[in-house]
C-alpha cells in the first residue's frame, strides 16, 4: 500500500465521519433550530478534524522515520554483511536496493543491491503496513471521541472556526518568519566579514578589489565605496533623469490631456514595460544599447568609452521604471482634490498653468514618494547591470565609463567561489545587508510622504 | 423678459444643459447687470450650479457636459468659437462652495491670476494688486503679518475670503459665487455678505445660495429654479413677499426643499 | 537516521561536476556527449564556478551533496588538498585531461599589439619591479612603439585557476627578467611574490569575473581592450578576436603543444574515488573525457590541447585502477 | 512680499481697468497658448517615447528571434543495410526494438554517409549533433532502417545563420556547396521547443529550461497563494491591532519592498546552507520565489478584501452569520477577482525572476529536462541569462527566441489580469 | 421604567456606549414588547443607531465600541459570554438604512440565513420558507419569476424589502430597523411602511427613523433620543400630541434638529 493510498484512505474515512457525525447531529434538531448549537455539518467538521488531522499528522512523522526502520531492518539481515562499510557507498547501495524493490526494472548499478532488494520490498512492506495501521487506529480513535462529544448543545461551530482562525494566523506568521530569515542570513554572514573587514573600511573605503587572500586575519581590497557609487549613479541618476520627466509627464499626458480612449489603451501598453523581465531589458541593454551608445560616443569624439558604459545600463532601467514613476504620479495627480484644479481654471489659468503651477506642486509629496520608491526598485535591480554594466569598480561620474553596482557584485562574488568562509562569499552577505538595509529606509520614508500626504487631502 | 436691459452684463437666452443624455436645465433666460447682487435660490439639484458654471464656461471641464443656447458677455457669445476661454474666466471670476485656496503661501495665492496674466509689471505693482485685493476681502488686516504662511493654514473663513481675493485680483468684471458660505459658520458667513454688499456696484455678482435668508440679506434680485427651469426671476423683496408662481411660494413657505 | 541516507542526504544518481571556467566548455560537450552516447543516461549537472570555488565545494566532504569531479586549470594546492583530507575526502584521483594556454587576446579591429613578457608584466603588475605604483596609462608608456592606445586589460577573478597560472607563469616570467627581483626568489619568497604576483587593481586592469565569454564578448565590442582567458576560447572565437603574441611567439596549438608558448598550463581534473562506484555511470563518464582529448577527438576541435600518448596512456591505466593522489608531490 | 507703505483705504478703485482686448494682451495670451501647445507635446512626447521604446524592444526581439524558430536542414542518404548489415523485419517489432537500435552505432553511420556524400571535411555542414537527429528519425520511424533513404539533418549553426542572413565568409561559401552538392530547406524548428540545453547552437532547445520553469512556478504558486490570500483574509477581517499583528504588517509591507536579489542570498544561506536542501533544485527555486511573491498577493488581496463594501458584512452579520462564514461565504467570493489580478501579476513576477535564481545555482549546465521537484533544473530567465552569455552567434537569435517564448507568457498572463481587473472592476 | 413590563421581549437597562473615551449613549433603560413597534427618534448623532445596535450586539464589529449596562432577549442577557452571538443575531434580525442585498439571486439572498441555521432539511421546504418571506414582505408578486436574478438589479424599494424579506426569512423574535426607508422614495416608504403594519405583533420591531411623520404613521411606542440621552419614552400618541419634556417638545415642532 502506498502513502498516497493510505492518505486516501484516511481523507476517505474522514468524509464517512463527516456523514456519520452530520446524520447524527440532525437527530439533535428535534425542538426546532434554536434547540441546537451548530448546523450538524460542523459537527461533521468537527469529527472529521477530528479523525484527519492526527491520523495525517501522525502519518507524516511516520514516512520520516519509516525508512531508516526499514533500513536498519536489511541492514540486521545476514545478507548485509558484506556490505562495504564505508557509508556513502553503503547508502548508495541501500538506496538503490530500496529502488529496486519498488522497480525491478530498473538498470542494476551495483550487485549487491539486488539481493538486498526483497529485504527492502519486505521490510518497507511491513512497516508501511505498520504506520497504516496505526493511522487507521488514530483515526478511528479520532473519530470516535469526536463523536461521542457530539450533543445538542455542543459547539462546534466554535471549535471549527477556531482551528480556521489557527490556520490563518499560522499563515500570516509566515511573513515574519521569512523577514527573520532575511535578517538573520544577513546579519549572521555580516557580522562574520566585519571579523575580517573593519566597518569602517567597508563603508567609506575606495579601494573595490576582493580577494580571499586574508593576512594577519585581515583582508583587503572591500572598500565598497565605487560599488554604492556605481550604484547611485546608475540607478539613481542616470536611471531617474530618464524615468522622472517620462514618467511624471507621461502620467501628466494621460490624467489631464489624453482621452478616455488614448487613456485607456496607453495605460496597460506602459505598465508593460513594467512587466518585461529584467533579464530582458539586459539583453537589450547588452545587445542593442550599449554598442549604440559606444560607437555613439566615439562618434563625438570620446575615446574610452566602454561598451558596458554606466548610460546604457542607466537608460534601460530608466525605462524599466517609468510605469513606477507615471503609475505613482497618477495616482497622486488623480488625488488632488478637483476642486484645487477648478479654482485655478477659473482664474483664467491655461491647462497646463495649472498642471505646472497647481497640480503638481500639490501632488509633489505623492511623486516624491513615488520616486523614492522607484529609485529602492533600480537600485536593487540586479540582472539590467549585471549584464549590461561594467565590473570596474570606477569612481568617475562619466557616464560612458564603466562602473559597477552592488548588486553586480553580489552576482559576481556568489555565481563563482562558493565556499561558505572566504571573505568574498561574506563580501556578499555585507553588500546584501546595506542594499536591505538603504532599500527599506527609503521604502518607510516613501510610504510616509506618501501616507502624510494621502491625509492631507482627505 | 427677452430684451436686454440697458445695463445688462451678461444674458442668457434658452439654456439649456444636459449631461449626457439627461437635461439638467431646461431653456433658461436672464439678464444680469452690473448694479444687483442676483441670488439663484432652489432645491437641491434643480440646477442652481449647473447653471451658474454655463456662464464662464467652467462646464467645460466635465466630459458629459453639453450646452446649449445664448450667452453673452458685453454681448459677445461666450460659447462662440471667437471666444477665448482663458480670458473669458479670467474676466467673470468664480467662487465655490468649498472654500479651496491652492496650496502656496497666502501672497502666491492672490498673486497667481496676475501673475498669470500678466497684470503686474513688476513686484512693486503686484504687491500693490496682492494688498489691495485682501483689503477689498477683509482679510488683510488679519493677514498682513503672515502673508506668506500657507493659504490652507487659515480658517475656513479666512479660506473663503482669501479665494474672493483671489478671485477679485485679476480684476474680473463678473463674480460668480456658488454656495459660498455654506461650509462656514454664522460669524464667518456675516464676513463674506458684508464684504458681498462692499463689492456690490463694481461686479456684476451672481450668488448661489440654498439659505433664503441670506438671499433676502444680500442679494437686490432673485431667480428661483426648480427642476431645471428658472420659475420665476424678479427683485428680491418682490419674491419673498409677494411671489408669482406657486412653486415659487411654496419653496420659501417651506413646503419642500 | 536512515542509514539509506548519508548524512547529507540520501544518494543520488547524476554525476555533478564543478569548477574551473576554462574547462567548463569541455565539460559541457563531454556531459553532452555522454548523454547522446545513451539517451536513457541521467544529464550530469555542471557548474562552472573557477577552480578555486569548485576545490571548496569539491573538499566540503563525501557524499551526494557533494560533487564528484572538480574541474581545475591548475593543479590542486597542498592547502587545498589538506583542506579536502580534513573533511575526510581522503581518495582523491587526478587526471590530466589536456593542455591549455593562457591567451591574451585582443579584438580583430584593434591595433596588432606585440608583447614581451618583461612589457606585459610592466602593464600588469601593481607595483613592477617593486619601483613603486603602476604609473602607466597607455602602451606608449612602456614602450613607445606600442599602438598609443590606453592599456585596458579584463582577466580573470582572483579565484580563478587562470588567475594563478597568470601570476606564476607568465608574470613570473616577466618579473624575473630584472635580475635584482629575480634574486628575490631565493631570498625573500615573500617580498618576491608581492613584486610579482600582484596585479594592478586601478583602471588598466578589470576583473571581469569567471565567465571566459563574457571576456570575449568585451573584446568584440571594445577594440583596444586586451582579455587574458583560455586559449580554448581564443580558438573557438577566431571570427572575433586574435591572439597577441608574447616574445614574438602567437598562442596555437602548435606552439602551446611544443611548449615554446610562455603560457602553456596542464587540465586537469579531480574525482573523489569513493564516489566512482556509487554514483552511476561516473566511469563511462572519465572515459568520455579522455575518449574526447584524443588528437582527433570532439575535444580538441574546440580548442583542448591533447597531452602525448604517453600521458593519455596513462590517465586511461588511472581512470581504471583509480590511485589515489599523494599530497606530498603537491605545492 | 514687500509690506507695502501705504495700504490702500478699502474699496479704492483698482488703478486701471484691465483692456482684455488690447494688443499687450492679445499676443501675450498668444504666448501663452504657445506654451500650453509646448507641454502638451511634450507630455505626448513622454507617452510616445516610452511606448516606442516598447515597441523598439520587442522589434528587435522578434526580429533576431524570429529566424531561432526556424532550421536549416540538409538531406544526407544513408543506405542503412548497407551499413548495418541486415536486419530482419521481426528484430524492429515490439521490446527488441530499442535493443536493435542501441546495438546500431548510428553516429559511425552517420560520419561514413557524410564522407561519402560530402567529403572529408563534411561534418562541418552539419550540427555537431546531427547524428542524434538521425537516431531520433530512425526510432520514431524504425521501417527506414530496412533501406536506403533521405534524411533531413540541421546544419551546423553557421551554415544556418549563413542561410537565413549573412555568416563567416567561409559558411556562406559552405552553404553555397551545400546547395550544389545536396538539397537544403528551412523548416519550422521543433527541437527548439523540445530540446533542452546544449552547445551547439543549431541543436539547443528551450524544452529544459520552460519545464523547470513550470515546476518552479508550481511550487511557488502552491505556496504563495493559499498563504498569502489566508494572511490577507486574516489581517483584514479578524486580527485585532496589537503587537503580534504589526509587526506582521510591517514584515509584509517590507518584504514586497525588499529587491529580489536579496531573497537569493536567502535561499542561499537558510535554504542551500541550513537545510542543506538540494543546490539547483527547482523546489528551492519554488520556495524562494515563493517568499518574493507572498507579500505581493497578500497586498492585492488585502486589497481586493478591503473593496468590499461593509454593508456586505453587516447584511450577512445581521442574518446571523459567523465571523468564518461572513468572509468564507460573501467577502472572499467577491473578492476573488481582485486576488487573482494580484496573484496572476504576482506569478508573472516570479516567472521573469532570474536574479535570486542565479544564487541558488539553478544556473547549471544539463541537457535533460528535470523530472521531479529535486531534479536540478533551470529556468526559462536564467537560460536566457546564460545563452546571453555565449560568444557563438547562433546563440544570439536562439537567446531573442527563447526571450519572445517568455514574453509571449508574461504578456499572456498581464493581459489576463488586465482583462480581469477590467471586467471585475465595479461590480457593487 | 425599571421592572419589566409582562409582555417584554427585550430589555435595556442602563446602558451605556462608548465609542473609545468617548460616551455615545450615556445609560438608557428601555422595554420592548412584542406588542408595538417601538420608533427611536431624535436629532442626527444622538445615538440612535448606537443604541439599536447594541441590542444585536452588532456594535462587536466595531473595534472602538464598549456596552456597559445589561440588555436581556427573554430574560437572558445577551452580553454574557454565555450568549452565542450567531445565534443572538439570527433572533434578532436587523434591516439596514441603506439596502444591502448580497451579490447573489433574490433566491440565495433569502434562503443564506435559513441556510446557515440549518433552518430547512431539504430543499421543499426551503423553497416554501423563502416564498412565504418573499410573500410576508410584500415583494413576491414583483419577484416570483426572476427568483434567480440577482438581488442587486432590483429597484431601491424592492431591494429594501428584499433585505427584509432576508431578516424575516430566519424567524427572528426582534427586527431592528435602522431608517430602513431613508434611501427610499415616496411610493416605496409608503410598501415598508405598510409592511411594518402588517409585520406588527408577529415580532418585536424596533425602528430607527429621523422622519417624525413616518414615527407617527407606523409605530406604537415612540423613544425620543438627544445627545445620547433617551429623553421620554411612551405611546406615540401621548409623544407627538403632549410631551412631557421641553426637549422633545421643541424637536418635534421643529425648533432644531
Ligand atoms: N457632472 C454631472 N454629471 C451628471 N449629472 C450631473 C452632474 N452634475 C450635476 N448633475 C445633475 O444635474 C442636476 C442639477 O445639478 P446641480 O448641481 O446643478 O444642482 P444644484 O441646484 O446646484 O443642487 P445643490 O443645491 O444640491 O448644489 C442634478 O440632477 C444633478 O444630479
Ligand atoms: N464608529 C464610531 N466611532 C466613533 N464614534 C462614533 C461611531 N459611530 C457613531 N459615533 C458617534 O456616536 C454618536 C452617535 O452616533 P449615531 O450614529 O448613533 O447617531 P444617530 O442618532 O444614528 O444619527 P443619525 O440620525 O445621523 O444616523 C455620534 O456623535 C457619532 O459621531
Ligand atoms: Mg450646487
Ligand atoms: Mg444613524
Ligand atoms: O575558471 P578558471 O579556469 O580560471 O579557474
Amino acid at each position: 500500500m502506498t502513502s498516497t493510498a493510505i492518505i486516501f484512505l484516511i481523507a476517505g474515512l474522514g468524509l464517512i465521519t463527516w456523514v456519520f457525525a452530520r446524520a447524527r447531529a440532525g437527530k439533535f434538531i428535534t425542538a426546532g433550530p434554536a434547540s441546537v448549537h451548530s448546523l450538524p455539518s460542523y459537527h461533521g467538521w468537527y469529527a472529521a478534524m477530528w479523525a484527519v488531522v492526527p491520523a495525517v499528522i501522525f502519518l507524516v512523522v511516520w514516512n520520516s522515520i519509516a525508512p531508516a526502520l526499514g533500513s536498519y531492518a536489511v541492514l540486521d539481515s545476514p545478507l548485509a554483511a558484506s556490505l562495504p562499510t564505508d557509508p556513502f557507498t553503503r547508502a548508495a547501495i541501500l538506496s538503490e536496493a530500496r529502488d529496486l524493490s519498488r522497480d525491478a526494472n530498473l538498470k542494476v548499478f551495483n550487485d549487491a543491491a539486488v539481493q538486498l532488494a526483497p529485504l527492502y520490498g519486505e521490510a518497507d512492506r511491513r512497516y508501511t503496513m505498520i504506520g497504516a495501521l496505526a493511522a487507521f487506529l488514530l483515526c478511528f480513535a479520532g473519530g470516535a471521541f469526536a463523536f461521542t462529544r457530539l450533543r445538542p448543545d455542543f459547539r462546534a461551530r466554535t471549535k471549527v472556526e477556531r482551528m480556521v482562525m489557527l490556520g490563518l494566523l499560522l499563515a500570516s506568521l509566515i511573513a515574519i518568519l521569512a523577514t527573520l530569515g532575511i535578517v538573520a542570513s544577513l546579519i549572521f554572514e555580516t557580522i562574520r566579514f566585519f571579523n575580517l573587514v573593519s566597518p569602517f573600511e567597508f563603508l567609506f573605503g575606495t579601494n573595490w578589489n576582493p580577494s580571499d587572500k586574508v593576512v594577519d586575519g585581515k583582508a583587503t581590497g572591500f572598500g565598497a565605496v565605487p560599488l554604492f557609487w556605481g550604484t547611485v549613479f546608475i540607478g539613481a541618476i542616470i536611471a531617474m533623469a530618464v524615468a522622472i520627466p517620462l514618467g511624471l509627464m507621461s502620467a501628466v499626458y494621460l490624467t489631464q490631456y489624453a482621452s478616455p480612449g488614448v487613456r485607456r489603451w496607453m495605460k496597460p501598453i506602459l505598465e508593460i514595460l513594467a512587466g518585461v523581465p529584467t533579464v530582458v531589458y539586459g539583453y537589450f541593454a547588452a545587445l542593442t544599447v550599449a554598442p549604440a551608445l559606444r560607437s555613439f560616443a566615439a562618434g563625438i569624439g570620446i575615446s574610452n568609452a566602454s561598451s558596458e558604459s554606466a548610460l546604457a545600463a542607466g537608460l534601460v532601467m530608466g525605462v524599466m521604471i517609468i510605469p513606477f514613476v507615471s503609475s505613482m504620479a497618477d495616482d497622486s495627480i488623480n488625488a488632488v482634490p478637483n476642486s484645487m484644479r477648478d479654482g485655478s481654471l477659473a482664474m483664467g489659468a491655461t491647462k497646463s498653468e495649472t498642471i505646472k503651477q497647481v497640480l503638481i506642486p500639490a501632488a509633489l509629496p505623492g511623486v516624491v514618494g513615488g520616486v523614492l520608491l522607484a529609485v529602492s526598485r533600480a537600485i536593487g535591480e540586479t540582472m539590467i547591470v549585471v549584464m549590461a554594466a561594467g565590473l570596474s569598480a570606477n569612481l568617475t561620474a562619466n557616464p560612458f565609463a564603466s562602473v559597477t553596482t552592488v548588486t553586480t557584485q553580489i552576482v559576481q562574488l556568489l555565481t563563482g567561489d562558493t565556499d561558505f568562509n572566504s571573505p568574498m562569499t561574506l563580501a556578499a552577505f555585507a553588500l546584501g545587508l546595506t542594499l536591505f538595509i538603504v532599500t527599506l529606509l527609503l521604502n518607510i520614508v516613501a510610504l510616509q510622504i506618501v501616507k502624510r500626504y494621502r491625509e492631507a487631502y482627505d | 423678459m427677452t430684451e436686454s436691459a440697458p445695463n445688462t452684463k451678461m444674458s442668457a437666452r434658452d439654456v439649456k444643459v444636459f449631461y449626457g443624455e439627461k437635461q439638467a436645465i431646461n431653456g433658461v433666460s436672464i439678464d444680469i447687470d452690473m448694479d444687483n447682487v442676483v441670488a439663484f435660490i432652489g432645491p437641491s439639484g434643480c440646477g442652481k450650479s449647473t447653471f451658474l458654471r454655463t456662464l464662464n464656461r467652467m462646464n467645460d471641464t466635465i466630459a458629459s457636459a453639453r450646452v446649449e443656447g445664448d450667452i453673452t458677455l458685453d454681448g459677445e457669445n461666450i460659447y462662440s468659437s471667437k471666444m477665448d476661454v482663458v480670458q473669458l474666466r479670467a474676466r467673470v471670476g468664480m467662487v465655490f462652495q468649498k472654500p479651496n485656496p491652492f496650496p502656496k503661501s497666502i501672497y502666491d495665492n492672490v498673486a497667481y491670476g496676475p501673475r498669470i496674466h500678466g497684470l503686474a509689471p513688476n513686484k512693486a505693482e503686484l504687491d500693490q494688486i496682492v494688498e489691495n485685493s485682501l483689503v477689498r476681502a477683509g482679510l488683510w488686516n488679519e493677514v498682513k503679518d503672515r502673508l506668506t504662511e500657507s493659504g490652507t493654514a487659515l480658517s475656513g473663513g479666512q479660506q473663503q475670503r482669501l479665494c474672493i481675493a483671489r478671485a477679485i485680483a485679476v480684476d474680473p468684471e463678473v463674480i460668480l459665487m456658488d454656495e459660498p458660505c455654506s461650509a462656514l459658520d454664522p460669524i464667518a458667513t456675516a464676513k463674506i455678505e458684508e464684504l458681498i454688499h462692499e463689492l456690490r456696484g463694481r461686479y456684476a455678482i451672481v450668488i448661489v445660495t440654498h439659505n433664503m435668508q441670506q438671499a433676502a440679506r444680500v442679494s437686490q434680485k432673485t431667480a428661483f429654479f426648480h427642476l431645471g427651469n428658472m420659475v420665476e426671476y424678479g427683485d428680491t423683496s418682490d419674491i419673498f413677499t409677494n411671489p408669482r408662481e406657486e412653486r415659487t411660494r411654496d419653496y420659501i413657505t417651506g413646503r419642500y426643499g | 537516521q536512515d542509514p539509506a541516507s548519508t548524512n547529507q542526504g540520501s544518494s543520488r544518481s547524476e554525476i555533478r561536476i564543478v569548477g574551473s571556467s576554462t574547462v567548463f566548455p569541455f565539460a559541457k560537450k563531454v556531459s553532452e556527449e555522454f548523454v547522446n552516447f545513451d539517451p536513457e543516461r541521467r544529464s550530469p549537472i555542471l557548474e562552472s564556478t573557477g577552480t578555486g570555488g569548485g576545490i571548496e565545494l569539491f573538499c566540503s566532504g563525501v557524499g551526494a551533496n557533494t560533487p564528484d569531479i572538480v574541474n581545475a586549470s591548475r593543479r590542486m594546492k597542498k592547502n587545498e588538498f589538506d583542506r579536502c583530507i580534513t573533511n575526510g575526502v581522503e581518495e582523491i584521483v587526478e587526471v590530466i585531461i589536456g593542455f591549455d594556454g593562457i591567451a591574451l587576446a585582443q579584438s580583430k579591429n584593434g591595433p596588432k599589439i606585440n608583447l614581451s613578457v618583461a612589457e606585459f608584466y610592466t602593464a600588469l603588475a601593481a607595483e613592477p619591479f617593486g619601483k613603486g605604483p603602476n604609473t602607466t596609462r597607455r602602451w606608449p608608456d612602456i614602450n613607445p612603439a606600442l599602438p598609443d592606445t590606453r592599456i585596458n586589460i579584463f582577466g580573470p577573478p582572483s579565484t580563478s585557476g587562470t588567475r594563478d597560472a597568470l601570476e606564476e607563469i607568465i608574470m613570473e616570467k616577466g618579473c624575473k627578467t630584472d635580475p635584482a627581483v629575480g634574486a628575490l626568489a631565493d631570498s625573500d619568497k615573500d617580498k618576491f611574490e608581492e613584486i610579482c604576483h600582484t596585479v594592478r587593481t586601478d583602471q588598466g586592469y578589470t576583473d571581469a569575473g569567471e565567465n571566459d565569454n563574457l571576456i570575449v564578448q568585451k573584446l568584440s565590442t571594445n577594440p583596444d581592450a586586451v582579455g587574458i582567458f583560455s586559449y580554448s576560447y581564443l580558438a573557438d572565437n577566431a571570427e572575433t578576436v586574435r591572439g597577441i603574441p608574447i616574445n614574438g611567439v602567437e598562442p596555437s596549438y602548435a606552439t602551446i603543444e611544443s611548449g615554446q608558448y610562455p603560457g602553456a598550463r596542464t587540465l586537469f581534473i579531480y574525482i573523489k574515488k569513493k564516489h566512482v562506484d556509487v554514483i552511476p555511470g561516473l566511469r563511462e563518464f572519465l572515459a568520455e573525457y579522455l575518449r574526447g582529448g584524443e588528437p582527433d577527438g570532439y575535444l580538441t576541435r574546440i580548442g583542448l590541447i591533447s597531452s602525448p600518448a604517453k600521458m593519455r596512456s596513462e590517465m586511461l591505466e588511472r581512470i581504471k585502477s583509480l590511485p589515489t593522489l599523494d599530497g606530498a608531490v603537491l605545492e | 512680499m514687500s509690506p507695502t507703505s501705504s495700504p490702500a483705504p478699502a474699496g479704492h478703485p483698482v488703478a486701471h481697468k484691465t483692456d482684455w482686448m488690447g494688443a499687450a494682451m492679445q499676443k501675450r495670451i498668444a504666448s501663452r497658448y504657445a506654451s500650453e501647445r509646448r507641454f502638451k507635446f511634450m507630455g505626448l512626447a513622454a507617452v510616445t517615447l516610452s511606448s516606442l521604446f516598447l515597441a523598439f524592444l520587442l522589434f528587435v526581439m522578434v526580429g533576431n528571434g524570429a529566424k531561432g524558430f526556424i532550421t536549416t536542414e540538409a538531406t544526407l542518404t544513408v543506405d542503412m543495410p548497407a551499413a548495418t548489415g541486415s536486419i530482419s523485419a521481426d528484430q524492429l517489432t515490439g521490446p527488441r526494438l530499442s535493443a536493435t537500435i542501441s546495438s546500431i552505432d548510428v553516429r559511425r553511420i552517420y560520419d561514413d554517409a557524410v564522407e561519402a556524400q560530402y567529403g572529408e571535411n563534411g561534418t562541418r555542414y552539419f550540427a555537431s549533433t546531427a547524428w542524434t537527429a538521425l537516431r531520433s528519425q530512425l526510432i520514431a520511424n524504425p521501417d527506414l532502417l530496412m533501406g536506403k533513404a533521405d534524411f533531413w539533418l540541421p546544419t551546423s549553426s553557421d551554415v544556418d545563420r549563413a542561410a537565413k542572413d549573412r555568416s563567416t565568409p567561409e559558411a556562406e561559401a559552405d552553404y553555397a556547396r551545400l546547395r550544389q552538392a545536396g538539397e537544403v530547406r528551412q523548416t519550422f524548428n521543433w527541437n527548439f521547443l523540445t530540446g533542452s540545453d546544449g552547445t551547439d547552437p543549431a541543436r539547443v532547445g528551450i524544452w529544459g529550461a520552460l519545464k523547470g520553469s513550470l515546476i518552479t512556478i508550481a511550487v511557488t504558486l502552491l505556496l504563495a497563494f493559499p498563504v498569502g490570500v489566508l494572511a490577507a483574509v486574516y489581517l483584514e477581517e479578524y486580527a485585532t491591532k496589537n503587537r503580534l499583528t504589526d509587526l506582521i504588517e510591517v514584515s509584509i509591507n517590507n518584504l514586497a519592498a525588499v529587491p529580489s536579489i536579496i531573497f537569493g542570498l536567502l535561499g542561499l544561506a537558510v535554504f542551500l546552507q541550513f537545510f542543506a536542501m538540494p543546490r539547483s533544485a527547482a523546489i528551492v527555486g519554488g520556495l524562494t520565489l515563493a517568499l518574493m511573491t507572498m507579500p505581493v498577493i497578500v497586498i492585492a488581496s488585502r486589497n481586493a478584501i478591503k473593496a468590499v463594501p461593509p454593508s456586505i458584512r453587516e447584511a450577512a452579520m445581521g442574518v446571523g452569520a459567523s465571523p468564518i462564514q461572513v468572509v468564507f461565504h460573501h467577502v472572499l467570493p467577491l473578492a476573488i477577482p481582485g486576488i487573482m489580478t494580484g496573484t496572476i501579476i504576482g506569478m508573472a513576477r516570479a516567472l521573469g525572476e532570474t536574479a535570486p535564481l542565479l544564487m541558488i545555482g539553478m544556473r547549471a549546465f544539463t541537457t535533460t529536462p528535470p523530472d521531479s521537484l529535486t531534479d536540478p533544473a533551470t529556468v526559462l530567465p536564467v537560460q536566457i541569462f546564460l545563452w546571453s552569455d555565449e560568444v557563438n552567434r547562433g546563440f544570439v537569435e536562439k537567446t531573442s527566441a527563447a526571450i519572445i517564448v517568455l514574453l509571449v507568457f508574461l504578456l499572456t498572463m498581464n493581459a489576463v489580469a488586465v482583462y480581469l481587473r477590467n471586467r471585475f472592476e465595479t461590480r457593487w
